[in-house]
């Protein structure tokens, strides 16, 4: 059993699942999103989904806000490149990082690659650096230095 | 309601069991799998035995139905146990305790899931007999395609997996025609129940009539190459004669499910149909046996030769079918129970045959190398203690087999052939001389076939136990030689019994052509369940 | 149509506009994915879709319904969720996959290290697939 | 009574001899004589006895029900004709076992000599004594088959199998024409049975399938009696045992032709076309025979010809159709058996005391065996119509037949000069065989000294020469009586006056004799010279040997014309099988519908431009994929994938959500399968200087044709259905009752839970099969040479891997994977939660138990994908087989269920259940079976994937043929 | 929008069955597919086309504007059956492949 | 008026979004590399799922749901295995 709510936030986050997959609340449903989150946990042990302490939860929403705001400029930006004449000046960049979570990388990868105009390409764990593509250098962002500041900081801060 | 209730659905039910439990008992185990088998399959011989006698049984009501799901007819999937599917479904076990019986001594090691394919195809088979509803025999085709399609593959190997490759590209070309068809006829009448269909028929309006008879049409190429007609079988000769011997056996029914469909549906609705299809049937199945006929005789190896008889063997009934007469349809009823008796024998018949022989040795060591390394197959045992005088019963049984299936008398064949002969002639008045220019073609084909038959039966069975060479004696064991001869056994019973085996073929073929009684247990009750 | 003739205008107008701003985001998104001329670069271009482009169609969606059932209908959030876990795998993947086909055709586009892409954008160019598959 | 019991135990009792004396041991020469013995005996008797009864036009029957609806029953039937023949199968028979006790060999398995000889016996009576026309037909076969098996008796010679075959395949040709001719004979009468049939002799003559019968039913005569053109398989017959061919080729077998025509002349007979075929036939073979008899070598063969001769002789007065000719033609057909038997077995004996049957190494043997030779001459002389001789009575019958004027010129003269230019033919070969043999200078080359054979060997002969000699001399005692009461069961009571004596006077026939014998003297004078050169076979016409010809042509036609036509009319090669498929389709699609289709109503009307637009991507993506299939498999796999989500949108678009989802699952599963797949495929790589006009081959044209005409079909068809009022069909009855009686709202999913479960226990049937199918099937996978090794790019990165100081093996991919990894794992438990719902809620809204199947094997394969086969293995025990198991078991389980409350098979349980904190809640057995449908879609899917996956592991273990792999993926475990 | 859909039936089995026709087993498998999706849209269609009426239940609603469920039941077995055989004819490739040396569906060059 | 809003916008959005469709299945055809049209099938899955939710909204039902997430969560998987298939050569190791 204990293995089984090892992974709390995945259950509170399966339960949550279930509830807007029957977009019901009724009593029934809170039974059965108990049961299938925790039979959800206990195929999280089974493939051995990394776990992580997170100290400080309430910087996820700091992050989230971030994030929203960097989507949202390079939406536009990467829109502008789209429609635009000009023709975006595209890079390979190596970022080192100090973010060792699993998790923390994997949300640092998601964001970077979701956020339009840059990607994750690679992580090379000997070197802790990671590769990435950024499709326009033009408005001058130094785009490890972004990179660092803006999320892995807060990644660290919240899993480390 | 007890067992004898659910009778019709029983020969479904039964093989499915037994092949699920086949699945859950490891390789390893392979005496107590090899006894499931075998003891299933006898148990379903003696349900289809008791289901057979029960609708022949009954004079009047000959039709037994059974509503799934307690839905009433013709909404839900119906089963229909009449005489034609209950002597089906018999015929079917008959081979497979044959088959299964010959797998003993050997085959059924020869790769995993042998006896739960087995029982699969028998479920298939027999769902495939007994639906009343055109989609549930899709699906019921589908199953004993699934688990020929994993027989046929049995032992694998080069030659099989080759045959098999075309086998199934073929098949699940067919199986789209299959789909179109009964859509289509959907799409027209409203209905995928077939005695529903008869009466729906009557209320398609003109103008809609030719899209229901594609469909129609459609479906009919699906059973036909099921039925093995040229020019739609080149896959069948391919595959019969690559496939294990048990395998092939077991085969020689499944050309007859298709023509089982066709006759089912041609008969059911010859009243509204307007003879719609008979035609082609009838030129299809002659070219058919012309087809089997060039090809028996250019045969080298027996399994071929015997895959082509089964080519003459339905082209034969295919082209009866298209009389749409009772009468002649008796006849190849009775032709078609015993050719196929004697095609199944022919199969079991032919891998012993080979087996001493020099050239089949060398075949028999590709397929020992395809077995490969594998644990289950490491030990090449004794094939068994060598009964004595091995050669005349295989000469004997071949002979059978050879006067079986060219037609020669006294046994089934020849019977067969005089009684759908007969009801040719007997459709045409006998103070006219004008017997039809196609009836003409179909009794000298009738007579060349088994000419050539004759021949190349002669040619082999010459060649095998006549010539000197140095061959060794097969080493055959009794499990081998006892289903041949079950077969063998059964046929001369059936030339025996010939008078009140026809005479009740004939009462069969009579209410296939009056449908009048399906369609009546089918529709007739509101009730669910059982009767 | 009876089913939006209850709903107010102005939501009708929110939902319209979300609609339209998430569709043709995604459209500009596949603009770039036809117009940019290297490999590298068109991989950014669906992520307009799958950030805004899908932000904007589930968050009218999620207006749409929440009004017309008159009680909160926020299960559409999920596709967003998952559409941002997900869409990151798929292209981490791709792009990782393609610097090795890059390298192993010769086109030294740093395998780790960044490299001028010039090199592999021309290599990319009018390249056609010589994968033997 | 006795009369049935003894009517049946003639045709039974040489039968049963048969079995016992098969089951004898192989060296058990004497019983199995004395055995077959006592059978011929019996069987004499029992002739005998039964004259009494048949004597004086009566008939004895005795009828057994085997088919009478058909009106084929067993009818022995016995009437003067039948008794003659009768007799003279059972006495010969009795003889020639005797002869064949001391013939055969003590090496020789010889119980089976006489089982089969028995045997024939018994088809042999059957067939005489048949009173059904297929019932004759019947044992008319079994006298080929048995006389088949008694030429290749000695099959380890060349020449007896390949004259056995030859008999076999001319004779049963025959007697299939028979059983045609007797069927429309049958046909004709409207009964099979022989008495009937006789009696409607003017019906026959006079129906307009007379001619075709007739001809069928001579086919079947003339071959088994070896007329002119099918003759020349009774000399080939020779390699059989000589008792064999005393009694098969002389007494028995070779008459049943001649007997059948004898037995149908009331019917068939008195027809020109009957006259100028039989007649004819027989003349022509009358003079053949007597003239090939002269050149022949071999002393069986002499006899063989003469035998021919003989039958065409009888034939031809058979033919002729005049009662005279065939009283003329029943007493010469057993004149015949008596005088060629006897000359078979003497021929036997010199063979047997000689070594030889060569008449040019024989000569003088008269000093040897003194009474042999007495025998033989004497037997000689009948054959060639000396008088005071049984066969010249029948002979001078025939010759005042022949010389009856007749109108017609031809006739009038071919007739006579036939007739005495084959008798004096016969006297020629007669002469030769008696002086070549008997007398002149003994041989010197042979193995041994001749001397006369046991004596009991010789009585057969001594019984048959003194029959000869008896019936020549006092013919109106000894046969008088029989020849009457045989041929008046055929002619009836008006029997023609004919005289049985050995003095007619001087007279025309006397006159044809006395040139007959000696011009054949003459002629063989004439002929010492050429036939001292020893050459065999006749002159001028050797060449057109028949054996030759007939094995040429059988050689042709049922070897190379059976190739080359089944080559023809089929194919091995998959393409053009498929395009015959398609063509045969579109071919049965279209022939109904050239009636046409009602009004087609073409209009834009409803055009969603959303819609449009997916398809015009859908149908980009079909095309394309036809186009790259070939040299870009990967981008045909993707293109497959555009058009079957354009595919899943138009369910969505018209309101089948389940069906949506579906397509889509099962897309992905396809494309990952289909990617496991193509690891094992050749590389291919589209060749730069391929000639640009192969693409408009013939074939590719061809192709192109027919799926364009295929898919415009398809086209037509659905739109022709799709823009006609929908038929009232049972939908409407789903509609209705899913909520009120199958608890479901989503009508779709009960009608496959419910309504139509037993197709979805098919369906689930099947998938669990395949699965099954694939494992088995992969288990003897062997990849290609070109395939095992590691992929192209695994090998490049372990290089890198191998050269670089940070990295180690394996290092490339563990970053590759590292972030996706993790994803995946995470996203695994929302995978099951997904398809948990999909489950659970499917019977009321889109989903169900094979979308969440399928939903759940993605997950699994998922898994598969981030950590690899070993990983996952490790940590999860899938152990998909018992999966499939469950499933199904599960599934039937729920559907028997039902039986517990007297239901029939699938019948759901459903109700409200009221429950304290939950509140009311469905309770349906549905769910149970879709549960059942669940776990097996995820065993089946999975044990498909993971079989194939396994597969890279085995080739990469070292030793590449190990078997290790896909035995796990059952196991699916540790 | 019945003819869009007819067309698209069309070109979707009209490209499936010249891969049908092909020599090479991957041609043929994915011929296969797309056949089956012809034929699935096909059976679809023989319930006509009726947008935003899902077979799902709603109190109240006349069910006679429901879309026809039966050729939908129809197609769910299709696609199944479908994926199935497509499974299996992949695996029996391989294996001719494996044993053959060859991808052609002779299992010889030709 | 909502209606007529409301439809317009669906219109428009359907139009734009199979536009997106074929944009991308422009890419698909074209290529020129493998990963291009995996990109580009990736895309025809996102355009085909928020094509999908228009027509929810068009028909103010939620039944449609599923089919787009679905689309969200597992198409994925597909794309995936497609580039690892490319990366490695093979899917499953
Ligand atoms: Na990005
Ligand atoms: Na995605």
């Amino acid at each position: 059993m204990r293995r089984v709510f090892a992974y709390p936030v995945l259950w509170v986050a399966l339960f949550g699942m279930w509830l807007l997959l029957s977009r019901s609340v009724a009593p029934g449903q809170l039974l059965l999103a108990a049961l299938v989150s925790t039979i959800g946990c206990w195929a999280a042990v089974a493939v051995e989904a990394p776990k992580s302490k997170l100290r400080k939860p309430a910087l996820v929403l700091k992050l989230i806000g971030r994030v929203l705001l960097d989507v949202f400029r390079s939406n536009i930006a990467v829109l502008q490149l789209t429609v635009g004449r000009r023709a975006p000046r595209s890079a390979f960049v190596t970022i080192p990082l100090e973010l060792r979570d699993p998790n923390g990388l994997a949300i640092l990868a998601c964001i970077i690659t979701a956020t339009p105009g840059s990607a994750w390409i690679n992580y090379n764990a000997r070197t802790s650096t990671v590769l990435v593509h950024v499709l326009d250098t033009g408005d001058g962002i130094a785009w490890g230095e972004a990179v660092k500041h803006s999320y892995e900081a807060l990644l660290l801060e919240i899993f480390e | 309601m007890n067992l004898n209730d659910h009778l019709v659905i029983l020969p479904i039910l039964l093989p499915m069991l037994a092949g699920i439990v086949l699945v859950i008992i490891n390789e390893r185990h392979h005496t107590l799998k090899l006894a499931l088998n075998l003891g299933a399959t006898a148990l379903l011989l003696v349900l289809s035995i008791v289901l057979l006698s029960r609708a022949a049984g009954d004079a009047g009501a000959v039709t037994a139905t059974y509503r799934l799901g307690d839905w009433p007819a013709p909404f839900a999937i119906v089963l229909v146990g009449d005489r034609l599917s209950a002597a089906m479904v018999m015929l079917a076990s008959v081979l497979a305790l044959a088959a299964a019986t010959f797998s003993a001594a050997r085959w059924h090691e020869a790769g995993p899931h042998f006896h739960t394919l087995f029982q699969f195809l028998l479920m298939g088979l027999n769902g495939a007999f007994l639906t009343g509803d055109l989609f549930n025999l899709f699906v019921f085709f589908e199953i004993l395609l699934a688990a020929s399609y994993g027989l046929a593959l049995h032992g694998s190997g080069r030659a099989r997996v080759r045959a098999g490759l075309h086998y199934i590209a073929f098949n699940l070309a067919t199986s789209s025609l299959f789909l179109i068809g009964v859509s289509l006829v959907y799409g027209v009448a409203g209905t995928l129940n077939m005695a529903d269909l008869v009466v729906r028929m009557a209320a398609v309006p003109t103008e809609s009539r030719p899209l229901l008879n594609a469909g129609l049409a459609l479906l009919g190429i699906a059973f036909l190459v099921k039925a093995g007609m040229w020019p739609l079988s080149f896959w069948l000769t391919t595959t019969y004669a690559a496939a294990t011997a048990p395998v092939a056996a077991m085969f020689a029914i499944m050309s007859k499910v298709g023509i089982y469909v066709l006759l089912r549906i041609t008969s059911l609705l010859d009243g509204v149909s307007a003879g719609f299809g008979y035609d082609w049937l009838f030129f299809g199945g002659l070219a058919t046996m012309a087809f089997g006929t060039v090809g028996i005789l250019s045969s080298q190896e027996l399994p071929r030769m015997a895959a082509f008889s089964v080519l003459l063997s339905s082209g034969t009934t295919i082209a009866m079918l298209g009389y749409g007469d009772p009468d002649v349809t008796a006849g190849a009823l009775y032709y078609l129970v015993a050719s196929t008796l004697g095609l199944s024998c022919l199969f079991l018949l032919a891998e012993l045959m080979e087996r001493g022989r020099s050239a089949e040795a060398d075949i028999f060591a590709v397929t020992l190398e395809a077995f490969g390394d594998d644990e289950e197959t490491e030990h090449e045992e004794e094939v068994g203690i060598a009964i004595p005088a091995t050669m005349v019963v295989l000469a004997i049984s071949f002979a059978t087999c050879a006067i079986l299936l060219a037609g020669m008398p006294p046994l089934g064949g020849f019977v067969g052939k005089f009684a759908m002969l007969s009801g040719m002639l007997g459709s045409v008045p006998v103070a006219d001389g004008t017997v039809p220019a196609g009836t003409w073609w179909l009794m000298g084909l009738l007579i060349v076939s088994g000419l050539a038959t004759m021949i190349a039966m002669l040619r082999t069975g010459i060649n095998r136990f006549w010539a000197p060479t140095d061959d060794h004696v097969p080493r055959v064991r009794v499990v081998e030689i006892a289903p041949i001869a079950l077969l063998l056994g059964l046929s001369v019973v059936l030339a025996l019994t010939a008078g009140s085996v026809m005479s009740f073929l004939q009462t069969l073929s009579d209410a296939a052509y009056d449908p009048g009684s399906y369609v009546q247990a089918v529709l007739g009750s509101i009730a669910g369940g059982g009767q | 149509m009876s089913v939006f003739d209850g709903l107010p205008v102005w939501i009708a107008v929110i939902v319209a506009i979300c609609l339209v701003a998430g569709a043709a985001i995604t459209f500009v998104g596949t603009v770039g994915l036809a117009r940019f001329p290297t490999f590298y670069q068109r991989i950014h271009a669906p992520t307009l879709g799958t950030s805004f482009g899908a932000f904007f169609v589930i968050v009218g969606s999620m207006v749409f319904f929440t009004a017309l059932e008159a009680r909160p209908v926020i299960h559409e959030v999920l596709i967003l969720v998952f559409v941002l876990i997900t869409t990151p795998v798929t292209l981490m993947l791709l792009a990782r996959a393609a610097l090795y086909r890059d390298r192993a055709e010769g086109n030294d586009v740093g395998a780790d290290m960044p490299a001028a892409e010039n090199r592999s954008a021309r290599s990319d160019v009018g390249d056609t697939d010589q994968t033997g598959l | 009574m006795f009369e049935h019991a003894s009517l049946l135990f003639l045709v039974l009792l040489p039968f049963l001899g048969s079995i016992v004396v098969a089951f004898l041991p192989t060296r058990a020469r004497g019983i199995a004589a004395a055995i077959s013995g006592i059978v011929a005996i019996a069987l004499t008797a029992l002739a005998v006895l039964s004259y009494g009864d048949v004597a004086g036009e009566r008939v004895l029957r005795s009828e057994l029900q085997w088919l009478p609806q058909l009106g084929l029953n067993v009818i022995i039937r016995m009437d003067g004709l039948s008794w003659l023949f009768t007799t003279m199968i059972a006495s010969i028979g009795g003889l020639v076992v005797l002869y064949a006790r001391y013939y055969m060999s003590a090496k020789d398995p010889v119980p089976r000599f006489f089982a089969l000889l028995l045997a024939f016996m018994g088809a042999m009576l059957g067939m005489v004594l048949s009173g059904n026309l297929i019932q004759l037909v019947l044992f008319w076969e079994l006298t080929s088959i048995f006389s088949f098996l008694l030429i290749g008796y000695w099959h380890q010679n060349a020449a007896a199998r390949d004259g056995a075959r030859m008999a076999l395949v001319i004779t049963g040709t025959g007697g299939l024409a028979l059983f045609a001719g007797m069927l429309l004979l049958g046909h004709m009468v409207g009964s099979f049975d022989l008495d009937v049939v006789l009696a409607s002799g003017d019906i026959v003559r006079t129906h307009p399938l007379y001619t075709p019968t007739l001809v069928l039913i001579l086919l079947a005569a003339f071959t088994k009696s070896a007329q002119f053109p099918f003759h020349f398989w009774l000399p080939r017959a020779m390699a059989a045992p000589t008792p064999v061919s005393a009694y098969l080729h002389s007494a028995t077998m070779v008459k049943a032709g001649v007997f059948l025509l004898a037995l149908l002349w009331p019917v068939l007979a008195g027809t020109p076309i009957w006259f100028w075929i039989v007649t004819y036939v027989g003349l022509a073979t009358l003079l053949l025979g007597a003239y090939s008899a002269i050149f022949q070598q071999d002393l069986k063969g002499v006899l063989a010809y003469s035998t021919v001769s003989h039958l065409g002789l009888i034939v031809t007065l058979l033919g002729m159709s005049t009662p005279l000719a065939l009283v003329a033609a029943v007493f010469h057909i057993a004149n015949h058996a008596t005088f060629k038997a006897s000359l078979f077995m003497a021929a036997g004996i010199i063979d047997h005391e000689t070594g030889t049957r060569d008449i040019r190494r024989l000569g003088g043997l008269a000093r040897f065996m003194p009474a042999t030779a007495t025998l033989a001459i004497v037997a000689s002389a009948a054959m060639a119509g000396v008088p005071l001789l049984n066969g010249f009575l029948s002979k001078e019958m025939f010759f005042s037949e022949t010389a009856l004027r007749n109108p017609i010129p031809f006739v009038d003269v071919s007739l006579p000069v036939v007739a005495i230019i084959a008798g004096a033919f016969a006297v020629t070969y007669s002469l030769r065989f008696i002086l070549k043999v008997f007398f002149g200078p003994p041989s010197t080359d042979l193995d041994r000294t001749p001397h006369e054979p046991p004596a009991l060997m010789r009585r057969p002969i001594e019984i048959l020469v003194l029959a000869c000699l008896l019936v020549g001399i006092i013919p109106a005692i000894t046969i008088g009586p029989f020849l009457a009461t045989a041929v008046s069961s055929v002619l009836g009571p008006d029997l023609p006056y004919y005289s049985l004596a050995v003095w007619h006077g001087l007279n025309m026939p006397l006159l044809m004799s006395v040139v007959a014998l000696g011009g054949g003297v003459l002629l063989y004078v004439l002929l010492r010279p050429y036939l001292a050169r020893g050459i065999d076979g006749p002159p001028f016409i050797a060449h057109l040997a028949g054996p030759r010809i007939f094995e040429r042509l059988l050689i042709l036609l049922s070897v190379k014309w059976a190739k080359s036509l089944e080559r023809l009319l089929g194919t091995r090669r998959l393409q053009p099988q498929l395009a015959i498929l398609v063509a045969v389709a579109i071919l049965a699609a279209v022939t109904p519908t050239l009636a046409g289709v009602g009004p087609l109503r073409f209009s834009f009307a409803g055009v969603e431009p959303g819609l449009v637009l997916v398809w015009i991507v859908g149908m980009a993506c079909a095309v394309g994929a036809a186009t790259q299939a070939k040299y870009h498999r990967l981008a045909a796999l993707m293109l497959m994938g555009g058009a079957g989500l354009a595919t899943s949108v138009t369910f969505v678009w018209y309101s089948a959500p389940d069906l949506a989802l579906t397509q889509l699952l099962v897309e992905v599963v396809t494309t990952i399968l289909i990617l496991l797949g193509l690891r094992w495929l050749p590389k291919r790589f589209e060749d730069a200087g391929i000639d640009p006009l192969r693409k408009f081959s013939p074939r590719r044209l061809r192709d192109l044709a027919l799926a364009i005409m295929a898919g415009a079909g398809m086209a037509l068809l659905s739109y022709a259905v799709m823009t006609r009022d929908a038929p009232d069909g049972i939908a409407r009855f789903f509609l209705d009752n899913a909520y009120s009686e199958g608890g479901g709202r989503n009508v779709v999913n009960v009608i496959l839970v419910d309504f139509r479960g037993f197709d979805t226990l098919g369906e689930i049937t099947v998938l669990g099969i395949v699965a099954l199918t694939t494992y088995a099937l992969l288990r003897r996978f062997r990849p290609a040479a070109d395939s095992i090794p590691r992929p192209e790019q695994q090998r490049i990165q372990s290089e890198v891997e191998v050269e670089r100081a940070d990295h180690e093996e394996g290092t490339i991919l563990s970053d590759f994977l590292f972030v996706p990894a993790v994803i995946m794992r995470w996203l695994f438990p929302a995978i099951v939660t997904l398809a948990a719902f999909l489950l659970l809620r499917g019977h009321d809204l889109p989903g169900g138990g094979f979308i969440a199947g399928i939903t759940m094997a993605i997950g699994f394969i998922l898994q598969y994908l981030a950590g690899g086969t070993r990983w996952v293995e490790d940590r999860l025990r899938i152990l998909p087989v018992y999966w499939i198991a469950a499933g199904l078991l599960l599934a039937l389980a729920t559907g028997a269920g039902a039986w517990l409350f007297g239901v029939p098979f699938l019948t759901t349980y459903f109700q409200y259940a009221d429950l304290p904190v939950l509140g009311r809640l469905p309770v349906a057995s549905a769910l149970l079976f879709d549960l059942g449908v669940f776990v097996l879609v995820v065993g089946a899917t999975v044990l498909i994937l993971v079989a194939i996956a396994h597969q890279s592991l085995r080739a990469a273990s070292p030793r590449a043929k190990g078997a290790s792999g896909s035995a796990d993926a059952s196991r699916g475990a540790s | 929008m019945e003819l869009v859909l007819a067309i698209s039936i069309g070109v979707l089995a009209g490209s499936g069955i010249w891969l049908l026709l092909r020599p090479r087993s991957f041609q043929v498998i994915i011929g296969l597919s797309l056949l089956s999706y012809a034929v699935n849209l096909f059976i679809f269609s023989m319930g006509g086309l009726k947008s935003d009426a899902a077979p799902i239940l709603e109190q109240g609603v006349d069910v006679s504007t429901y879309a026809d469920p039966v050729p939908q039941a129809l197609v769910l077995t299709a696609i199944v059956i479908g994926f199935a055989m497509t499974a299996l004819f992949l695996v029996v490739l391989l294996a001719a492949r494996g044993l053959t040396g060859t991808d052609h569906v002779d299992g010889r060059e030709r | 008026m909502s209606a007529t809003i409301l439809v317009i916008a669906i219109l428009v959005s359907q139009v734009l979004l199979g536009g997106a469709m074929c944009l991308a299945g422009w890419r698909l055809l074209k290529g020129p590399r493998a990963q291009d049209r995996v990109l580009a099938l990736d895309s025809l899955y996102l355009s085909g799922m928020l094509l999908l939710l228009t027509f929810g909204i068009g028909s103010g039902q939620t039944i449609y749901f599923e089919a787009a997430l679905v689309i969200g969560l597992l198409s994925f998987v597909a794309t995936a295995a497609l580039a690892k298939f490319l990366m490695r050569g093979e899917v499953i190791e």
